[in-house]
């Protein structure tokens, strides 16, 4: 047993660190620090930086343009990419559009697409979730009527993250209505440009807009934008279901979010003396930690097993729900950690002249409740547990 | 013993209720709360019209109440209609001019709004800490995140001391915000800005009118926990997935009950506090109900979002205000562990 | 609202008071608040006291020779009781059986065994459970065949609590086996000496036996015994559920537990330190205590209610649950406040000649494992959640 | 990066867990861990004959083993077994006799049973507490609930220091005593009992000997909590209620679930702390396992009985001695909150 990286895996994780340090904007990444929402603007940029360099689809098989990073690799890109406080990659074309297209594709389609994705002029986003269809992704009713050599797509999506920046769509329509709902599914691709299609604007909790309603109202799509056969879509949001699930555990979020709030527990007084000495706040960090520690490891034995060919099978819900208690929990902590401070409603006016909250917390509060998507989303937790178990006694 | 509410305050509690409900949607609410001034001045005066502010004080000081039953049921209905009226400072005011034996009745009517400057940014909630100075009548400090204080027309300001100073707000210099929550706020800048002293020596008065505070904020909570626990049992009951009303997964039931056994327990403390106001188990009694509050409130909003899923965390649906309403009371006079602290110093005395 | 109690009511409660100081016996309380088991003697002794002051039947109704208590008067009693140490009355006979007899016995029933519970002639335990039906009262099997003027019971009861000190048992036994399971269950009375009948102890996880397995072969019961009308006992069982809830939430036992972990806090040391002044401990101490002031709080609001006639629905399931929890919690600290000293399998030997815990401490540990049982027996707390649900939209 | 197990160690567990399962049945167990002398001598020499102490020394000084990991999967096994065998003072006084620089032989073949008497009434687990006083090679002084005391032939001896002393069991009035989980322990009076020094500042010794015991203990809690689980989900599949096997109610899965993630955490914390134990990170990492393993044992065991029911109350049924177990363990070497005091310590180092 052995718990290090590897002499090749730590060269790379060297490569990686010094990599950022020189590239990664530090405008970009204090944003990130701090919470603020990047722009489209800023993520092409950073996309742009990461393709230049070719790690923008590491784990692209080289065929396609990327480095056939294994799940250990794209781990350590991933940590290290937290903990520089780089900005996440928007993983709809480059890790959701992407195996699809590699798997289930016609050459054509991948000739058309991949290259696309990886220079930036296509931001796809995800038409999967159904208003009353939350989890449940078997009773969806947008309709794909075929006419000729188009699909009419008639129906509501939703829940379609950063679709306000996206030109092209995947989306689950139905194509049949008679046998099992799961076996008249479909996979399409729809450009965002076709008349027909409004998007919407949904405002979250805590204020901002990042997810977003689309609306399709006899939208003709070709139907060579079908991936896979028709009818066969479920079988593809399996695929992607099951796929890239070795960072879900979201453990290098988790680590650096803690690096803050332990920082600012230094920074922040309570009675006269650092917060970090307060000893029923103390307990909570030094719980967590241990608990984030706990979770770390089992990631990393979830990613040697993958990376030996093994089948995961209860690692990834195990890790999904255990990560997103133990994110919310450090979000949490930092929300508590600034007491009064933490109640402002975040503005860039309000950071930039009344400074209430220590510099890059003011958005502390904000992040909490935003954060409560975290266990909701991608399975709820509750799905999570159904699906552990029907393991449990096998 | 005797539990039962009596007929004025239930009268009261009828009104407040029915006026809030139809005169306060949480439609407009969330419009209002928002927006700068981040209330709705005009529900304001009408809710001092209502009386609302005589409830918080004693007969024999012109009010018509002013026990703890009275301010618990009024901040109840007030947290159960997510009202970001800055109430809360009004009592706090009221508290501290009876303590210093001065005329209540401009708060009273409403005339005066005021709004009472506790926290600073070094000090958080420790009294013991504060930085602002008074020297010839005049303060200079900084004081952050004074509920109501945007808009307020007295503030009513701790220095170090503590002491306790009257300010005209127009004399100060008031950056005012909303709450992520919803609701008035401002940071008040303080420079060799004039002053009346009200209280000398202020620590009991500010402790006092502090756990007046606090009960306010648990009843404000357990009326919001109320409210956000009835949106999900209807959720439940209505909503449908893989077929069936998920309020049929025996996974989601018991946890509901869990909610409903929590929230008992909150109303349970709050009535303990309210009936202690007036007692010298006062400080005992408003922690052990923030501090059970705080927690539950918090165990609320999470499992309300997370059994309702992806709705609750849209602007549009209300449980998403209640929810963050929950939370951040915890960040007001004190917070759950804060409390607790106290009353782990008082554990040896039985 | 009042929260304290009214002159009248406080009068009781000092009468009570000074009852009990003068009337408990040192020896006895002294093994009640070291939580050691009683023998029978000792048990028949306080009863035999209680009795003589009229108090043994409190809430019975004066014509039974009670005193017509109602719930405040039972409370109050109760209180003091767990206060000054007094044992536990043993319900069987007195606070189950007796409201039984009263509303479905025949008027020599009442004669027969009313007068014999109270002068300690008779102990009765109770025979509901079996082995595989535990909070499923209606998947009972013990058969009682009619055979003249007698029934022959066949089958086997567990979970009978003190039935090893017992001379009679009250049992629900299954009268007919068609129609809905719980149209054919009867209420009967059965003498312990019957032929046929043998009892054997369950050690329990701590290593004590106050559970026993009966086990019925062929016992000939008079039908004279058959308490209300044959098939009728599903009635009376739910009768008895819903009766004496009023004590539901041993509110009693966790002020007295509460109290003791506290002297126990202020007695031991952690760290050089009285362990009450580490604010971990500290902390939970004073986290349960807000606990169980809420709920002795939520407690006395159904008994308010009750006094008033009012019906309870939801209460007795709540305070339940949360009663067996704080208790539990309780139960808890006072087994960590030893830390080391916890270990020992407790025995009269050791606490005599090594005294390793602090004097009346001894089983701590011991008691956290027995009372793991309060949140199993008396329909367990996910029983409890499971009635709660059905009311929660309603 | 390498999480699996070497071939050497995978035979070891092979054969301790055969071994234990075929000779060391529960029912045994049970009748051999709570009546005098609480263990079955016959099979600590058997377990000495496997090479069990071997495993816990390091291979130049006469082991076979040595490393946490080796350490860990030992006790994992014994642990599974709810083995009651005093393992824990024999890896102890390895640990110390190789800090002291002493012959392993003795204790690596079982010949000698060594306990380690470290904790006093007062002191708790407190080193810095210690009342036991050396005094020209005698000692005077009472230690508590001594793991493995009664029976042993060697007691190392924490006094005042602290300093590491060797006592002759016999010279010392030792009174032996079962544990309420079973396994024994022993009170140790020592009046001016004749001891040898074997460290004389042994605070580094004594805290480095106690990580190595709370390792094994988590590692032993993590093989008991895993039996334990395995016979709630056999129980919840079998067990019928309402007409269908328990294990189909949602709320009873749910609950199951969070406990395997839970025993998946304990897991992995374990492998942490068993790979820094000779490293730096050693302390924070030995204390993160006791601290989480503590709170997860006993939330398993608590569970485990909850779930089962009235029959996990019983002495007969076995899932009652491990609850016992998962939650004494917590009052061996520093329980949750005292590691977690000790990682408090640590917060500001990073």
């Amino acid at each position: 047993m052995d718990l290090t990286y590897s002499p090749k895996e730590r060269a790379f994780q060297a490569e990686v660190r010094a990599f950022l340090a020189e590239a990664l904007p530090p405008d970009i990444a204090a944003k990130v620090a701090a919470r603020r929402e990047l722009g489209k603007a800023e993520m092409d940029r950073w996309h742009a930086i990461l393709n230049a360099k070719g790690w923008l689809a590491g784990p692209w098989p080289k065929a396609f343009g990327g480095q056939g990073w294994g799940p250990v690799e794209s781990h350590i890109f991933e940590e290290e990419c937290c903990r520089a406080n780089a900005p996440r990659i928007v993983p709809f074309g480059l890790k959701m559009l992407a195996p699809v297209l590699m798997t289930y594709g016609t050459p054509a389609q991948q000739a058309e697409y991949l290259p696309r994705i990886l220079d930036g002029r296509d931001w796809w986003c995800q038409g999967y979730s159904e208003p009353g269809a939350g989890s449940d992704l078997a009773s969806l009713k947008t309709r794909a009527v075929r006419d000729g050599d188009h699909y009419v797509v008639n129906g509501q999506k939703t829940w379609t993250t950063l679709g306000q920046h996206a030109n092209r769509i995947f989306c689950l329509v139905r194509t049949r209505t008679d046998g099992k709902p799961q076996e008249g599914i479909s996979f399409l691709l729809v450009d965002l440009d076709t008349p027909g299609i409004e998007m919407r604007p949904i405002r979250l909790i805590e204020g901002g807009y990042e997810v977003n309603e689309v609306f399709f109202t006899d939208v003709r799509v070709p139907v060579t934008n079908l991936v896979g056969q028709e009818n066969e879509g479920w079988t593809i949001a399996k695929f992607l279901l099951g796929h890239e699930r070795t960072n879900i555990a979201g453990v290098g979020f988790s680590l650096q979010a803690l690096e803050q709030v332990k920082a600012l527990a230094c920074r922040v007084t309570r009675g006269g003396k650092p917060l970090i000495r307060n000893p029923l706040f103390a307990a909570r960090l030094a719980a967590v930690e241990a608990e984030l520690e706990a979770m770390r490891i089992t990631n990393l034995r979830m990613l040697d097993r993958a990376a030996r060919g093994g089948r995961l099978t209860t690692e990834p819900s195990m890790l999904k729900i255990k990560g997103t208690v133990i994110r919310q929990a450090i979000n949490d902590l930092a929300r508590r950690a600034l007491g009064p401070a933490a109640a402002p409603f975040p503005s860039e006016d309000l950071e930039a002249n009344l400074q209430i909250a220590p510099e890059g917390h003011a958005r502390n509060a904000a992040s909490y409740f935003n954060n409560r998507k975290i266990s909701i989303y991608g399975g709820s937790n509750e799905i999570q547990r159904n699906i552990l178990a029907k393991g449990l006694n096998s | 013993m005797d539990f039962s509410i009596s007929d004025d305050r239930r009268m009261l509690t009828d009104t407040l209720r029915r006026y809030l409900f139809e005169q306060y949607p949480v439609d407009h609410r969330t419009r209002v709360a928002y927006a700068a001034p981040f209330h709705d001045p005009a529900q304001w005066a009408a809710l001092a019209g209502l009386g609302l502010f005589h409830a918080l004080a004693p007969e024999d000081r012109g009010g018509i109440g002013g026990t703890g039953f009275d301010v618990a049921v009024v901040f109840e209905e007030l947290g159960r209609a997510l009202c970001p009226e800055p109430v809360l400072g009004q009592l706090m005011a009221i508290r501290l001019t009876l303590a210093a034996g001065g005329d209540l009745e401009p708060l009273l009517t409403g005339e005066t709004r005021a709004a009472v400057a506790l926290d600073e940014a070094e000090a958080g909630w420790d009294l013991d800490a504060l930085t602002t100075r008074a020297a010839d009548g005049r303060l200079t400090g900084r004081k952050t995140v004074v509920y109501g204080g945007a808009g307020a027309d007295r503030l009513l300001v701790a220095a170090a001391g503590p002491g306790l100073w009257d300010v005209a707000a127009g004399d100060a210099e008031v950056a005012g915000y909303g709450m992520i929550d919803g609701g008035p706020a401002a940071e008040v800048f303080l420079d060799a800005t004039p002053a009346s002293c009200l209280i000398p020596e202020a620590r009991a008065a500010l402790e006092e009118a502090r756990d007046w505070a606090a009960l306010a904020l648990s009843a404000e909570a357990l009326g919001a926990m109320e409210a956000a626990f009835a949106m999900l049992t209807d959720y439940l009951a209505t909503r449908k997935q893989f077929g069936q009303p998920i309020g049929t997964f025996q996974a989601l039931q018991h946890r509901a009950v869990d909610l409903a056994i929590e929230i008992e327990q909150a109303r349970s403390i709050v009535i303990l506090a309210a009936s202690a106001m007036d007692t010298p188990e006062r400080a005992k009694r408003v922690s052990q109900a923030k501090h059970l509050v705080g927690r539950i409130a918090r165990q609320v909003a999470e499992e309300v979002i997370q059994m309702h899923g992806g709705i609750a965390m849209t602007w549009e649906y209300p449980v998403s205000h209640y929810a963050k309403r929950l939370v951040m009371i915890d960040h007001q006079m004190g917070d759950s562990d804060w409390h607790l602290e106290r009353l782990m110093g008082m554990l040896e005395a039985g």
